[in-house]
């Protein structure tokens, strides 16, 4: 039983740790922007790429560096020659940009990486167990994983509490004009707001990237997770998202872990059931749905609390 | 200070400054009067370059045309809108830092200015901004433009929806900035106060300018009154 | 009276399935090109068509009928059992609403059962092992390794998943009642990006093999959780060969653990087909031969044209029927049963590992490792009965 | 007879802070009834509690005898009673047109329909036109809202608020930003159509209030100092120091 | 009161409503001319994949529409429009499985009716949960709603058949006048009837009390409970009606293909629906249609021209939000003042001077794309390929530098082209509305 819930935690805080990892650029666009950046995941992926091509040439160090960079750069410019345009037209037709973005990054990575896995591996000099518990080794890497996540978070809330740019953007999304004719260079600001954002997503390919499946459809496939983040931990609060990556990492491991079924729950009243259909919902297990629950959760939590765990706002 | 020769502007296809031309002398009061929809507004709004004006306005001897936005107001330009565009979702502590300009520390007028000036404000300091009476939303607008610390400020009808004693401290605030050197464009459709505190005043009609002169010049000309301020 | 005989194949060419899609159309090219290479059949040229079907259902029925208009009389489709039953539901609907043009449905990868048997038809011929025969293969090797004693099943919340499972919990009862089974675990299909909570269960469990119909990411992930929290038991499996499958075993460091079940495999010591994979390795780099089976179903199928001497399905479709055929992968005897369009071949297990360059000389996906021979099973211990009620038109 | 509008001991508070505290207040059917006081004195947060934007932390509210404290502001709209707001509060992307005539609706009893053509609803159409007629909008009535200039989108706003024809009418601020003449023309509106109706309003401008009004209260600090006929408000020392300036003296 | 002073008004008013119906023609005519055209296209474009493509499009018209009433009418973003397309779908599945045994004898064309009451069903379940919200809260809670279900749909496989979804004979059940609907032109009729009936439905209900209201709901909802209307209640309403639009599309899915599958319900179907209604515009009543056709036919044409065809359908997406945010209906909206005014000659000339350049743009920009798509994707196929039939060696230096001064030229005088275009319409509009003041 100690194994089970130790184990189980260790687990669930790695795998929170990996999700506010990829989903702390998407805090900074989304909620800091309003902007429904879906070509956040497609940043992810060039930065995966970007890292596995830079780390057979000079190595992974260099990679997680530069690898982010250039991403970041390429947010700048899709930020200043393409979103900054759509912008007025609204929240839509800027959710329609990043959506048509994915296409082209998905197509030109598979044109130039192909479409099959690249073997992007854990770099030598973290590439040992770094200790191990009742038998089960944690791996150096997912330990770096846990410390990089955790180093962007405290970055980040340093530079949104201790700067006014979080304050500037902010207010741009109310009243951009004013905020410019207050002296706010608010088309720079929200530049490199989205180039930071794209560059975390790229630190966070760049990572995932030897963990994960380093393919040309590994954006297509992280799907929507990371909203769900974004929204259960609050709009505008980096503690929120990281405090939901956390939750949602423990309560798909626990689940996992979980057996139950309605079936065990009530038993008896099971076998009456006749129709296939019930016996269906009858027999699912916790850990059949555990990739779900976030949904779930997501849906009951902006029922109930439409400003997510510690959002300041409700848009 | 601040000149302003044969200001254009446009929204789209309309023209609605056809050739405006006024100036403003250090710590100078002045105002620009003109019933509704005339293009005062209009006015400030390209002196801050938006909509974009064509025309000459020369400030502290600096061609200010063709600039953006924040570089105007950079060089010492502060605009108070007649819209007051609070930032609803931030407190009005967070209002009044956001007048602070990117690398400005402190300012001649600080926050705790503000909560001298205006008691009110500092019960509200964590309040969001969009929660604040409509004079109150006044108040924090005026003094978060002061914050950036402008050596002009261009204010859009301050007194709007403010209580008659509020007024005469609006008034009496003016009259406080220029005496610190701040000089100041007021644009009011209150006849009464804008007489009492400016050193000079414009008329303006249909996208010019159609009257200058002080205000016992204006008290003295009916005609224009009658014509374009309707009084 | 037209010259080639255009083969449509329906797949998905785009999109997260286009990277086994695009290696099945490229072994058909590869395929055509050197048939007609060799004066085609018939005299024709063959002539094949890409149609991407983005690997829904829908998709496929507009580009199936594409194809028909566009003359193709002959489907050539594998991936998605959704997308296979629609094709074959659809194929016998079209010739039965449209008598006088018939299409046959070539499936050279959907392997629901239901397909050959209460939903079988006459139009619809199928070249890979369904579910239950590669669980009679399966469960007939592992009824002979008694060193398994504890078997942990996990696989993926769908059908195929679930056939998978219930399947070996069934025949494993029956052929080894020793056997104990540990787990039985579904997880959502391609949802799952960590897989450590599942490996905990299974080392907690006491697991010596698992058995697992897993296919590309949920795989890959499974196998590299497994490496990284240091697991070990062997795996049994049926697309560790997919793409991207070979790098997740090596960089999780599982030699010689890690079991497939396929119809061959590159380093079958059988020269021909030895031969055929250096050729296509030549010109498709870096790409393995997934498909051993696309060879068998192109070689019967002209082969039954020859003998009809037409390539109208309605006349070489008979000819199919009861077709004896050596194998491309070992030149092994298979045919194909007449009673449900279901070819029967030898099948082997591989294991995963270093080779020996002199008799192994294909490694995967430039890992150094490749499959291994472990053990054949011949085409009798793969037979399985149908239960399709073949309507034959008259 | 019942008051059209009945406040007791109604209470508002945010957090710590008590914005109204304890206003009871009894505005007979057909008054003109003016509210002034200094800024944040807690007027438009009255407003809000009484038209159900707010609910209240104490006290009711009736309407014609009927309490409505805590009630969605839809339920009491169409109980009679519509408001205008201080900052401009229209439908931009509408006509004014449509503006106007979405603001009838519910009162003609069209409520959801969706069976009906909506440009046969003759009465809808006829009312609108009324309306627009009123605020001297007709000539625009094709134009989006949100490109009316500041004083025709105010004028839009006291449409709205008087479109459905309710018994007792709330408006806040309805002439600030507008010019001398711009405001005689707006009373002399808002003294048409408050003809048969109540009227609670807010009001800076002392012209305005002692033009308008029947009777004035003066909330300060969310309290009501005095509760009475113009003149005698004008008198009241204690009002003049709380609130009345230069101007009106 | 409001006395404009300032510039005056570009034109004079025009007349008011005067609510009296317009000619039966102008009513009518449009309706009429659609029906007629929905009746004779089979003979015009009589190939099966014509058919089964509009057939396509007649489904996806109804469910772009159905979007629309959300998105365009009522100011709400979904994600999660398929769940009602794929409910509707599943159980017009298993009421035709069902009806085909021994059940009631109702004949296919009735069918749709059982999406509609699915459709409007989920939708008032659904609808209850989420519409308590708007905007971005509601887009979320759509999203979750959408992933749940559609997740569930592969766990619970007795009612959504698992993987391979349920599969169906529409020819089993009653026929209705002798027709079996074993053809695709019965089909096609099937569908188109029913895409009329719907289309028409949805026209009117934006004419409605309640289609007004949602406007006022989508442009500011805060207000409409100040005039007696409850925006949950708008919202509600609209969100159900939608679903039911929605469930119609969705069984004439299930009718059109006999099948339907837990795709059909997911994110890709729901991401198809707002590309459709955005792209053709959701300002205007027709825009979604127009969206819902042409995406449909780039869905199953494009993919025939290229395999890069994401790319392609990328960059048009892109282009389209960047440069014509109001979706074709929108540039086509601005034309109909010249159109109205006679002027639509002047500008024509401008516009065909800057597509030349752009279509070379165009050209130089997918050579590029095909070549590399040849070297780097199909390199085990050669680099010898074909260009718009010209046959070129990818790998040689000269079509590569056709393309880029295809590209970079026909950009540049793309982009000049365009400002004199631009000009152009200013100018004719400017003629217009001279005409429009003095008349
Ligand atoms: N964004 C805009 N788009 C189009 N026209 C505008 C816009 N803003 C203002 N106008 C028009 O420009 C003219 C001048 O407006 P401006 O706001 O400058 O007037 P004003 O003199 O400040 O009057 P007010 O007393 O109403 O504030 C008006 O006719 C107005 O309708
Ligand atoms: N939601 C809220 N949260 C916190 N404080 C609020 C809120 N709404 C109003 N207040 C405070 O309540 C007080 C009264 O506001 P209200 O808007 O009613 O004033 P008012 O009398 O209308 O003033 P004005 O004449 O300036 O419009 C103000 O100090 C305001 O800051
Ligand atoms: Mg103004
Ligand atoms: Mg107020």
């Amino acid at each position: 039983m100690i194994e089970i819930v130790l184990i189980s935690t260790l687990n669930g805080v790695l795998y929170g740790m990996l999700l506010f990892l990829m989903a702390s650029g998407l805090t900074i666009i989304f909620s800091m922007m309003g902007v429904l950046n879906f070509a956040h995941a497609s940043f992810y992926m060039l930065g995966a790429f970007f890292g596995f091509e830079i780390s057979r040439r000079i190595g992974f160090w260099p990679g997680l560096v530069l690898a982010p960079l250039l991403v970041g750069l390429i947010g700048v410019a899709v930020e200043r020659y393409g979103l900054r345009r759509v912008h007025r037209h609204g929240h839509v037709a800027e959710l329609l940009f990043t959506f048509g973005l994915t296409f082209v990054i998905q197509e030109v990575v598979e044109m130039v990486w192909g479409k099959l896995p690249v073997d992007y591996r854990v770099p030598p000099s973290l590439d040992f167990p770094a200790f191990t518990i009742f038998a089960t080794n944690y791996p150096a890497f997912k330990l770096f994983e846990l410390l990089t996540a955790l180093a962007i978070f405290a970055a980040l809330l340093v530079v949104v509490t201790r700067t006014r740019i979080g304050l500037v953007v902010q207010a741009a999304l109310t009243h951009p004009a004013m905020v410019a004719m207050l002296g706010h260079n608010v088309d720079r600001i929200f530049m490199l707001v989205f180039g930071v954002g794209a560059a975390l997503a790229a630190v966070a390919g760049v990572i995932a990237g030897p963990a994960l499946v380093t393919q040309s459809n590994m954006a297509a496939l992280l799907g929507p997770i990371l909203f769900v983040v974004v929204v259960i931990g609050g709009l505008g609060s980096l503690p929120g998202a990281f405090l939901a990556s956390l939750l949602i990492g423990l309560v798909q491991t626990f689940a996992v872990a979980s057996n139950a079924s309605l079936a065990d729950l009530l038993g008896p009243l099971a076998a009456g059931s006749g129709s296939s259909f019930l016996r269906d919902i009858w027999n699912v297990t916790v850990a059949q749905v555990a990739p779900i629950i976030p949904y779930l959760l997501l849906v009951l939590i902006l029922i109930f609390r439409p400003r997510g765990l510690m959002g300041q706002r409700e848009s | 200070m601040l000149s302003v020769r044969d200001l254009h502007a446009y929204y789209g296809k309309s023209h609605i400054l056809q050739g405006v031309n006024f100036h403003v002398g250090a710590n100078e009061i002045v105002s620009i009067l003109g019933r509704n929809g005339v293009g005062r507004s209009t006015t400030l709004k390209a002196i801050m370059g938006d909509p974009a004006p064509r025309g000459e306005i020369v400030f502290k001897g600096r061609p200010v045309a063709g600039l953006k936005p924040h570089e105007i107001a950079r060089l010492g330009i502060g605009y108070v809108p007649e819209e007051r565009a609070i930032f609803p979702a931030l407190t009005v502590e967070q209002n009044l830092l956001l007048g602070l300009k990117p690398g400005q520390k402190a300012s001649r007028w600080s926050v705790e200015e503000t909560w001298r000036l205006f008691p009110q404000l500092r019960e509200r300091a964590n309040a969001p901004g969009g929660a604040l009476s409509g004079g109150e939303q006044q108040m924090l607008t005026i003094c978060r433009t002061l914050m950036g610390a402008p050596d002009l400020i261009m204010i859009d009808e301050p007194t709007e929806g403010l209580s008659p004693q509020m007024v005469e401290r609006i008034g009496d605030l003016l009259q406080e900035i220029a005496r610190r050197g701040i000089s100041i464009v007021l644009v009011e459709q209150r006849l009464v106060i804008a007489l009492r505190i400016s050193h000079r005043v414009y008329v303006m009609g249909h996208g010019h300018i159609v009257f200058e002169g002080t205000p016992a010049d204006l008290m003295a000309n009916a005609e224009v009154r009658r014509e374009w301020l309707e009084v | 009276a037209e010259d080639t005989i255009k083969i449509g194949y329906v797949d998905p060419l785009s999109g997260g399935g286009a990277s086994i899609g695009q290696i099945g159309l490229n072994q058909l090219k590869f395929i055509a090109d050197d048939v007609n290479g060799k004066g085609g059949v018939l005299g024709k040229k063959i002539e094949i068509i890409g149609y991407d079907n983005k690997l829904s259902p829908q998709v496929t029925l507009v580009q199936v009928q594409k194809a028909i208009d566009e003359g193709v009389q002959i489907i050539v489709q594998g991936n998605g059992s959704s997308v296979g039953a629609a094709v074959e539901s659809f194929v016998t609907k079209y010739n039965e609403r449209n008598p006088g043009k018939a299409v046959v449905y070539l499936n050279y990868a959907a392997i629901d059962p239901s397909m050959t048997n209460q939903n079988c038809s006459y139009w619809h011929f199928s070249w890979d092992a369904n579910v239950d025969i590669k669980l009679e293969a399966l469960t007939n090797f592992m009824k002979t390794k008694k060193d398994i004693k504890k078997v942990y099943l996990i696989d993926q919340d769908y059908s195929f998943g679930h056939s998978v499972a219930d399947t070996t919990v069934a025949m494993l009862k029956e052929k080894r009642p020793d056997i104990q089974i540990v787990g039985n675990e579904f997880h959502p299909l391609v949802k799952v990006t960590d897989f450590s909570p599942y490996i905990a269960k299974i080392k907690a469990s006491g697991a010596d093999t698992v058995v697992t119909g897993n296919w590309g990411q949920d795989l890959a992930l499974l196998v590299k959780a497994a490496g990284d929290a240091g697991l070990k038991v062997n795996w049994y499996t049926f697309y560790a060969g997919g793409s991207g499958g070979p790098t997740a075993i090596k960089q999780a460091n599982l030699p010689d653990q890690v079991y497939q079940l396929t119809e061959g495999f590159n380093n079958l010591p059988y020269k021909p087909a030895q031969e055929v994979v250096r050729a296509y390795i030549a010109r498709y780099k870096s790409e393995p031969i997934y498909y051993p089976r696309l060879f068998n179903l192109t070689g019967m199928v002209f082969e039954a044209m020859k003998e009809a001497n037409s390539a109208d399905p309605a006349k070489f479709a008979p000819k199919l029927e009861g077709m004896k055929y050596a194998t491309f992968a070992s030149g092994q005897e298979g045919f194909m049963r007449k009673d449900d369009h279901q070819f029967f071949q030898p099948l082997y297990m591989s294991v995963f590992g270093a080779l020996d360059a002199a008799s192994q000389p294909f490694d995967e996906e430039s890992t150094g490792w490749g499959w291994k021979m472990a053990a054949e099973i011949p085409t009798k211990d793969t037979l399985y009965p149908t239960t399709c009620k073949m309507k034959r038109p008259n | 007879m019942t008051p059209a509008l009945e406040l007791t001991d109604l209470r508002k508070s945010f957090g710590a802070m008590e914005i109204i505290r304890g206003v009871t207040l009894s505005v007979p059917a057909g008054e003109r009834h003016a509210v002034i006081g200094p800024n944040g004195a807690g007027k438009s947060t009255l407003f809000h509690l009484i038209s159900g934007h707010y609910r209240p932390s104490a006290g009711t509210i009736r309407l014609g005898g009927e309490t409505i404290s805590g009630m969605a502001p839809h339920l009491i709209n169409r109980r009679g009673l519509s408001r205008s707001f201080q900052i401009t509060n229209i439908f931009p992307r509408l006509s004014v047109w449509e503006n106007v005539r979405c603001a009838t609706l519910w009162a003609m009893g069209y409520r959801y329909s969706f069976w009906r053509n909506i440009e046969r609803l003759a009465d809808a159409r006829q009312r609108t036109e009324e309306i627009l007629t009123e605020i001297n909008l007709l000539d625009r009535w094709h134009v989006p809202a949100g490109v009316l200039s500041y004083a025709e989108q105010r004028a839009l706003e006291i449409g709205l608020s008087i479109a459905g024809n309710a018994e007792v009418l709330l408006l806040d601020e309805p002439t600030a930003g507008m010019s001398r003449a711009e405001t005689e023309r707006v009373v002399a509106l808002i003294r048409r159509v408050s003809e048969k109706r109540t009227l609670l309003m807010i009001e800076h401008d002392m012209g305005v209030v002692f033009d308008l009004a029947d009777r004035i209260s003066v909330l300060v600090y969310g309290e009501i100092l005095a509760s009475d006929t113009p003149e005698r408000v004008k008198a009241n020392p204690a009002v003049q120091q709380a609130y009345l300036g230069l101007e009106a003296s | 009161m409001s006395e404009r002073t300032g510039a005056a008004p570009a034109f004079a008013a025009p007349p008011l409503p005067t609510g009296r119906g317009a000619g039966f023609l102008a009513i009518f005519g449009p309706w009429i001319a659609a029906a007629v055209l929905l009746a004779v296209l089979p003979q015009v474009l009589s190939s099966g994949l014509a058919l089964s493509t509009l057939s396509l499009m007649g489904m996806m018209i109804i469910f772009a529409l159905s979007y629309n009433m959300l998105l365009g009418q009522t100011g709400l973003l979904s994600f999660g429009q398929a769940v009602f397309f794929g409910l509707g779908g599943f159980l017009t599945v298993h009421a035709m499985n069902a009806f085909t045994a021994d059940g009631p004898p109702l004949p296919l064309v009735a069918l749709p009716l059982v999406g509609a009451a699915a459709g409007l069903f989920f939708g008032i379940v659904f609808g209850a949960v989420s519409t308590r919200r708007a905007g971005t809260t509601f887009a979320m809670i759509t999203l979750g709603i959408g992933e749940l279900v559609s997740s569930s749909a592969l766990i619970l496989r007795h009612f959504f058949g698992g993987e391979e979804g349920v599969s169906t004979d529409r020819t089993g059940l009653a026929p209705f006048l002798g027709l079996t609907f074993g053809s695709q032109l019965q089909v096609y009729y099937l569908i188109s009837g029913w895409c009329f009936v719907s289309v028409a439905a949805m026209y009117a209900l934006t004419r409605t009390p309640f289609g007004r209201i949602c406007n006022a709901v989508r442009d500011n909802p805060h207000r409409v409970a100040f005039i007696g209307y409850d925006p949950q209640r708008v919202r509600f309403l609209s969100f159900s009606l939608s679903g039911l639009f929605a469930g119609i599309a969705g069984a004439l899915a299930a009718i059109n293909f006999e099948i339907m599958n837990a795709g059909q319900l997911g994110a890709t179907q729901s991401g198809t629906v707002i590309l459709m209604a955005f792209i053709g515009g959701v300002g205007s009543f027709g825009g979604p249609i127009i969206g819902a056709i042409l995406v449909t036919y780039l869905q199953v044409a494009l993919s025939d021209i290229t395999d890069a065809w994401q790319l392609y359908f990328g960059l048009l997406f892109i282009a389209m939000v960047m440069f014509a945010p109001d979706g074709i209906a929108g540039l086509l909206a601005r034309q109909q003042p010249l159109l109205r005014g006679r002027q639509l000659h002047r500008v024509l000339p401008a516009y065909a001077l800057a597509l030349v350049p752009g279509l070379a743009a165009v050209a130089g920009l997918s050579l590029a794309v095909e070549m590399t798509n040849r070297l780097t994707v199909h390199a085990g196929d050669g680099p010898a390929m074909s260009f718009l039939h010209v046959p070129l060696r990818a790998d040689a230096i000269v079509p590569w530098l056709v393309a880029a001064i295809l590209f970079a030229g026909g950009g540049w005088l793309f982009l000049r082209a365009a400002g004199v275009a631009r000009q152009a319409y200013d100018e004719a509009l400017a003629v217009v509305q001279g005409r429009g003041r003095t008349s």
